[in-house]
């Protein structure tokens, strides 16, 4: 805990220091979309990670506070900060709208509810194409939208708000997982009819991970319709965010509250540098690659990894940093950050019995007590 | 009237095309538990394929299938091999499909580039010529693709319903475990079942090609038809996706004509969520393959 | 063991980022990085970085020497822009070739950092951010799109950058003192466009007494279409209206739409004498097609801005009108330049992979573009933003495919419309309209034979 | 007093009859032995006990307290635990969380502080302790069947539902599980046991329920119950009573 308070702390002196070391401000930008990212694959971890619901429905809660937003501000004179919350509240009410009609439907599970999931995102998108008072076809501008001063200029305050929200967001998802909440949402997520036989407030639990991923990701949204500049359906409906907050999840891994973290970092950090290099092409398919050999080499994620190898981890890695950074090899701090984590990922992902023959003995590494069940799946647990 | 018979008529095809382009997806999710994404970069890489031969060779697009069919043919049972190695359950076939529909999508477009692709018409007889019945006009394309799609949903009802291989699927579906017990070669059986599958959707791919312009945007386009169909229908059931087909195309159609076209897809999922509330295993309601 | 294989491909993956990560930032770090501090201040400030390496190199060597001046900006190059973005990275490539073999741009050679905003508007400030504060360019251009153009102007406006765009179709909506669209259509397109089409009809001697309306659910072609939302001013079918054409079906349809059967029947059964396609790229061949699948074809058709060539190759789509720049065809093709400059954008084109490489709207206000970059830097003499945003305003473009342009800033520094109406005749486009545009001996042809 | 009592409930899928009018109570602190032959309704009746699935017909009252269709998390609230015929551990887990978990819903709340120490007591009580730490997928069907029992000790019960613990169980093994049940009584908690191996049934129960086709066909003293000509018939046919 006081970890994280120190972590906030740090991250909103940032900008501070970016601009005192004379550092590119891109460097903010760069980390408010991060923090996006985190923020929505946390969210959508607490529901699909934790209780194993597999969601598509990210893109929808994340569309309704897009729209509510560019709505209440661009069509009803609302200053964008009492519009931002009904961001977060009406997508609450949405998701837990569907909890109702879907989780007291025992046979609605499995991919028939991430079906369901994302038949709600492309019933929101027809319905928001078809109704002129939410955008009927002609999109809606943010880009005069006023934000308090108190937020400073653009970039500052986007990196405040999204900062504030992704920080709310990951303390929500890790207190979730480390409570009774949690525990009972793992229970459900392993076999939930055994859950309910040991007294597991199935429904109520379900409806709670599916509320807390709501809301986070509408607020959020709320707040990225400023960055979208130019709100339309085909944009903000589009299966990119939930496909993002997927690949983020399961690459970190799901089930820990770091998980997604960690996959959020990575992801962006390097789709970001991949594009910057005019390398977006490659930059698909790398992404696809991942995808497929993450799913199938590296079971519980790349933080399950980092946990068992925490030395090497943090070895390579400022290592590498390090290097990159004394021979200026890049001119960029976030190269040499994402070249450092690229090669710690690499490390990482030399399998188990290759990995023990390395370090000059046969059978899995750890570089700790073997961690099992939540633990090894996810790290120290509470 | 008149518009509103040829808006069935027109949706009645045009759902068979559907059918055809959500039958391999519906058989690999139903009898192998894969939930395959690929499939649509399947569909989208046979019409490319279609129309390169075409234009390349000066040939009858129709021709094509002769080369292009058992080619997806491969490509789908070297997948289902793969999937078979690395034991792929229904979770991460979803991942890792969508792994190989992103690496698809991004070679496709650096191939023939972004732009629209169109087999001119001397080329392509079949895109704007029609037959009409009672005044309605029903547009040779479609018509074909329609055909196709019921003959290919009866006769894989009839060899899942009537054969030892049908059978054999259907065990496969029910409990693969179970179906290895009593000494059934589930991986071949499983090899050969995605390889028709794939079949499906090259077949598809080519009315396509010859149906419009493509280009690599389209595939996206698809999910948001094809899901409901494959829902609609039943996992694995074929005669189930071609009613589902047909139910879509019309729905749209009528949606689009009566209401607007911006209801169409509305329409659709509506159909869609009230199926999942209270038909979620299908129209034509059974559990396993038939 | 092939489990392991298929483990070290991941690693092999890896590799190639890491690669790839250092290969884009060895071009982001081979550029002299002034004093980046100032950047975020005020927007006479930005200038000052750029200003600076604008002083003469030592090695001064051959004609186009120095740092190169860099330009930054993003296309649609994949997403569901990415069809039309192509043309634009193909035009963009000629430029700056041809610039630079011209001995570059103030003395220095010119060099395009181009990324992709894969159609996303927030990608697109994402980068133009990037571009500014983190590579540093010295002049930015903008993306293709409204949605994108949106967003990045937002960006360059915020950093005092000259914003020179192609295609941002809403242009009510942009203030920015320094932003200058290159398209033809003036401030008012959806008063201007639709009358010229009519103008056009009408000019072939025959008034159609029905017309239907088929339109993209689009931003562009919904504010040409029924004008300006919230203001009733303008609009296509209002001034169908006005002119006492009787609107005898109006249907929008959604951008992602996957049958158009629905529609052509709706068409068909409404039978207009004109029917006005508010469509973008392949719309207008699609629903030809599924016309023609119903054996129905409209005696006359307009489309607001199609890919030229799928429509060339789609059955029934002869004597359909869109509007456009420039043509290769005379009065157009006087201009020896142009011609060379057209040759050059056709190869380009077709290595780009593109089937249809003639120069047309895209192409021709993409190019017109760069020559607001060009002329505004040579005429301020600098690169010092404010300076180049001045000088547009003061002394206008002398332009390959528009001529003379001048901004004016009342007008949101727009110029009037210049399009031109063209028409498929047997097989090709020709300009039919105004007269003195239209190709040699070509009028408008409607009803469509 | 009772602590349970089940009156003329009845269950069908479909066309299927699985409980026919049932009715039967358990006092406090009695062992009651369920037995019948297969498909004669016994898990149904667990199921519903232990609310997984709803009664058709009839009432179920649970301390003092009408628990009709109740769902299963309330019921456990109340005190009512199960164990599972083929054990249904949560696979990520090690045995140790297992029961925590447990500890921290079931009839005892508790939050999540100590839930791991607190687990220790009922690993000791069936022999866990060694086998805390480790994945499930280690463990021996017996020691899977020890951690159901573990699981819904942790619940803190006052009415335990065993079905078919000791199916699969070797015959050493078997003794020491009637032995542990036996001890699990001696706490005071009720137990209601579904058993086929009739042996051990007999041995442990004060009370015999007989279940056949859904119906109750005896009740009373093992003894007397299972020389019951009816309960011979239901178990071995009529050539049995002939015999």
């Amino acid at each position: 805990m006081t970890g994280f308070v120190v972590v906030a702390i740090a991250l909103f002196l940032t900008p501070a220091i970016v601009k005192a070391a004379d550092m590119p401000p891109f460097f903010v930008i760069f980390l408010f979309s991060v923090f996006f990212w985190v923020a929505q694959a946390s969210s959508w971890n607490v529901l699909t990670g934790f209780s194993g619901y597999f969601s598509f429905g990210q893109g929808a809660w994340f569309g309704i506070g897009v729209y509510a937003v560019a709505v209440l501000t661009g069509k009803h004179g609302w200053s964008f900060i009492a519009a931002l919350p009904m961001a977060g509240f009406l997508a609450l009410v949405a998701g837990l709208g569907l909890g109702l009609v879907v989780f007291r439907l025992r046979r609605l599970t499995g991919e028939i509810f991430a079906l369901t999931t994302l038949a709600i995102a492309f019933v929101l998108a027809a319905l928001a194409r078809l109704v002129p008072a939410i955008d009927g076809g002609t999109g809606i501008f943010m880009t005069g939208t006023p934000i308090p001063e108190f937020l400073g200029e653009f970039n500052t305050a986007m990196y405040r708000m999204t900062l504030t929200i992704m920080l709310l967001a990951v303390l929500a998802s890790y207190l979730t997982y480390s409570s009774r909440l949690g525990w009972g949402l793992f229970s459900i997520r392993d076999d939930e009819s055994v859950a309910g036989g040991l007294g597991i407030p199935v429904f109520r639990y379900k409806m709670i991970a599916l509320g807390i991923n709501a809301f986070f990701a509408g607020l959020m949204g709320g707040v990225w319709s400023l960055r979208i500049g130019f709100v339309t359906v085909d944009e903000v409906f589009n299966i990119r965010v939930p496909l993002f907050v997927i690949l983020m999840s399961v690459l970190g891994g799901l089930g820990h509250w770091m998980g997604p973290v960690v996959g959020a970092v990575i992801i962006f950090t390097l789709s970001d540098r991949l594009n910057s290099a005019g390398l977006t092409d490659v930059n698909q398919i790398i992404i696809g690659s991942l995808l497929v050999v993450l799913a199938l080499a590296v079971k519980d994620g790349i933080y399950g990894r980092m946990r068992d190898r925490w030395l090497t981890t943090l070895i390579t890695f400022f290592g590498v940093m390090v290097v990159t950074a004394i021979f200026d090899l890049t001119g960029s701090l976030i190269s040499d950050f994402a070249i450092a984590m690229v090669t710690t990922v690499v490390v990482l992902m030399v399998p188990d019995r290759l990995w023990g023959r390395i370090r000059g003995r046969g059978g899995p590494d750890r570089e700790e007590g073997p961690p099992v069940g939540i633990e090894a799946m996810t790290g120290s647990g509470p | 009237m008149g518009l509103l018979a040829q808006g069935i008529a027109t949706g009645i095809l045009i759902g068979g095309l559907y059918a055809l382009m959500s039958l391999g997806i519906s058989l690999s999710w139903g009898a192998l538990k894969i939930i395959n994404l690929a499939h649509f970069s399947f569909i989208l890489l046979s019409a490319y394929l279609v129309y390169q031969i075409t234009i390349s060779f000066g040939v009858d697009p129709l021709l094509t299938t002769g080369v292009v069919l058992p080619l997806f043919f491969v490509f789908g049972a070297l997948m289902q091999m793969f999937f078979h190695r690395f034991k792929v359950d229904e979770f991460k076939s979803l991942i890792v499909t969508f792994g190989v529909f992103i690496i698809l999508q991004s070679m496709m477009q650096s191939i023939w580039s972004a732009d629209f692709r169109t087999i001119a018409p001397d080329l392509n007889i079949y895109r704007s010529s029609s037959i009409r019945i009672a005044g309605v006009a029903l547009p040779i394309p479609s018509l074909m693709a329609f055909l196709a799609a019921v003959l290919i949903a009866v006769a894989m009802s009839v060899l899942l319903s009537r054969t030892y291989f049908g059978k054999a699927v259907r065990a496969v579906a029910q409990d693969a475990e179970m179906a290895r017990a009593f000494g059934v070669d589930t991986k071949r059986v499983a090899v050969l079942l995605s390889g028709l599958s794939a079949v499906f959707s090259a077949l598809a791919g080519v009315f396509i090609a010859v149906g419009q312009q493509i280009f690599p945007g389209l595939a996206v386009s698809w999910f948001g038809i094809v899901f409901p169909v494959v829902i609609l229908g039943g996992l694995g059931h074929t005669v189930g996706t071609l009613t589902a087909g047909v139910i879509v195309g019309v729905a749209y159609g009528v949606a689009a004509v009566m209401w607007a076209p911006l209801a169409a897809p509305l329409v659709t999922f509506l159909i869609l969520i009230a199926a999942l509330l209270f038909r979620p295993h299908g129209l034509l309601t059974s559990r396993s393959v038939a | 063991m092939t489990a392991h294989r298929w483990r070290y491909l991941a690693i092999l993956t890896s590799l190639a980022m890491v690669l790839a990560a250092c290969g884009g930032d060895g071009e982001g770090s081979d550029t002299t990085a002034p004093d980046t501090s100032n950047t975020t201040e005020a927007p006479t400030d930005t200038t000052e970085g750029p200003t600076d390496t604008t002083v003469p190199m030592t090695d001064t060597t051959g004609d186009a020497s120095g740092d190169p001046i860099r330009i930054g900006g993003t296309l649609a190059l994949t997403g569901f822009l990415a069809a039309t973005g192509v043309i634009h990275e193909a035009v963009g490539k000629v430029f700056v070739e041809r610039i630079n073999s011209q001995g570059g741009l103030l003395g220095r050679p010119v060099e395009w950092v181009l990324l992709d905003d894969e159609s996303l508007p927030e990608n697109a400030a994402a980068a133009y951010e990037r571009l500014i504060t983190e590579d540093e360019v010295d002049l930015v251009i903008g993306p293709y799109g409204t949605g994108n153009i949106t967003s990045a102007m937002a960006v360059a406006e915020r950093y005092g950058y000259v914003f020179p765009h192609h295609t941002a179709s809403l242009t009510y909506a942009y203030n920015y003192a320094c932003h200058f669209s290159s398209w033809s259509t003036g401030l008012h397109p959806n008063i201007t466009n639709p009358n010229l089409v009519y103008d056009a009809i009408e000019s072939s001697g025959n008034t159609p007494e029905t017309i239907g309306f088929v339109i993209n659910e689009f931003p562009g072609t919904m504010f040409i279409a029924y004008g300006q939302e919230g203001t009733d001013e303008g609009g296509a079918v209002a001034q169908a209206e006005e002119r006492g054409y009787d609107v005898v079906l109006d249907v929008t349809f959604p951008t992602a739409i996957t049958d158009w059967a629905p529609i052509a029947a709706q068409v068909a059964d409404a039978d207009p004498d004109f029917l006005y396609i508010g469509g973008l790229g392949v719309n207008a061949s699609q629903l030809i097609t599924a016309m023609e699948a119903i054996d129905y074809s409209p005696s006359g058709m307009f489309t607001q801005w199609p890919a030229p060539g799928p429509l060339l190759d789609t059955e029934g789509a002869d004597g359909i009108m869109s509007v456009t720049i420039f043509e290769e065809h005379p009065p157009f093709t006087d201009d020896p330049e142009a011609v060379e400059v057209a040759s050059l954008i056709h190869d380009a084109l077709a290595d780009a992979g593109v089937p249809y490489t003639k120069v047309e709207t895209q192409a021709a206000a993409s190019w017109t573009a760069w020559e607001y970059l060009q002329q505004a830097a040579e005429g301020a003499g600098s690169l010092d933003q404010q300076a180049m945003c001045d000088w547009l305003i003061d002394n206008g473009v002398s332009t390959l495919f528009h001529g003379d342009i001048e901004f004016f800033p009342d007008e949101q520094n727009y110029f009037e419309d210049l399009s031109k109406i063209k028409q498929i005749q047997d097989g090709d486009w020709f300009v039919v309209y105004p007269e003195e545009f239209a190709a040699p001996d070509k009028s408008v042809v409607y009803p469509r034979g | 007093m009772s602590l349970l009592t089940v009156t003329d409930v009845s269950k069908r899928f479909g066309g299927v009859v699985a409980l026919d009018g049932v009715s039967m109570t358990m006092g406090e602190g009695e062992i009651l032995g369920l037995v019948g032959p297969n498909g004669s309704g016994k898990s149904t009746l667990i199921n519903v006990l232990s609310g997984f699935y709803p009664t058709d017909r009839g009432t179920v009252v649970f301390g003092g307290e009408d628990t009709t269709g109740a769902p299963a998390h309330k019921l456990a609230a109340l005190g009512i635990a199960r164990t599972y015929q083929i054990p249904r551990p949560f696979g990520t887990m090690t045995p140790r969380e297992n029961i925590a978990v447990s500890y921290m819903f079931g009839h005892s709340r508790h939050s999540l502080e100590g839930a791991r120490d607190a687990a220790q007591e009922w690993l000791d009580f069936t022999g866990l302790a060694g086998v805390a730490d480790i994945g499930i997928e280690e463990l021996t069907l017996h020691q899977l069947k020890f951690l159901e029992l573990a699981r819904a000790l942790a619940t803190q019960p006052n009415l335990l539902l065993l079905d078919e613990v000791l199916a699969g169980l070797n015959p050493s093994e078997i003794n020491e599980s009637v032995e542990m049940i036996r001890r699990i009584h001696a706490q005071g908690i009720t137990i209601l046991i579904v058993e086929h191996v009739v042996r051990a049934v007999t041995a442990l129960s004060d009370r015999l329920v007989v279940l056949n086709q859904g119906a109750v066909i005896a009740e009373g003293e093992p003894e007397a119950v299972m020389s019951n000509p009816a309960v011979v018939t239901a178990y071995l046919g009529d050539r049995g009573r002939r015999a």
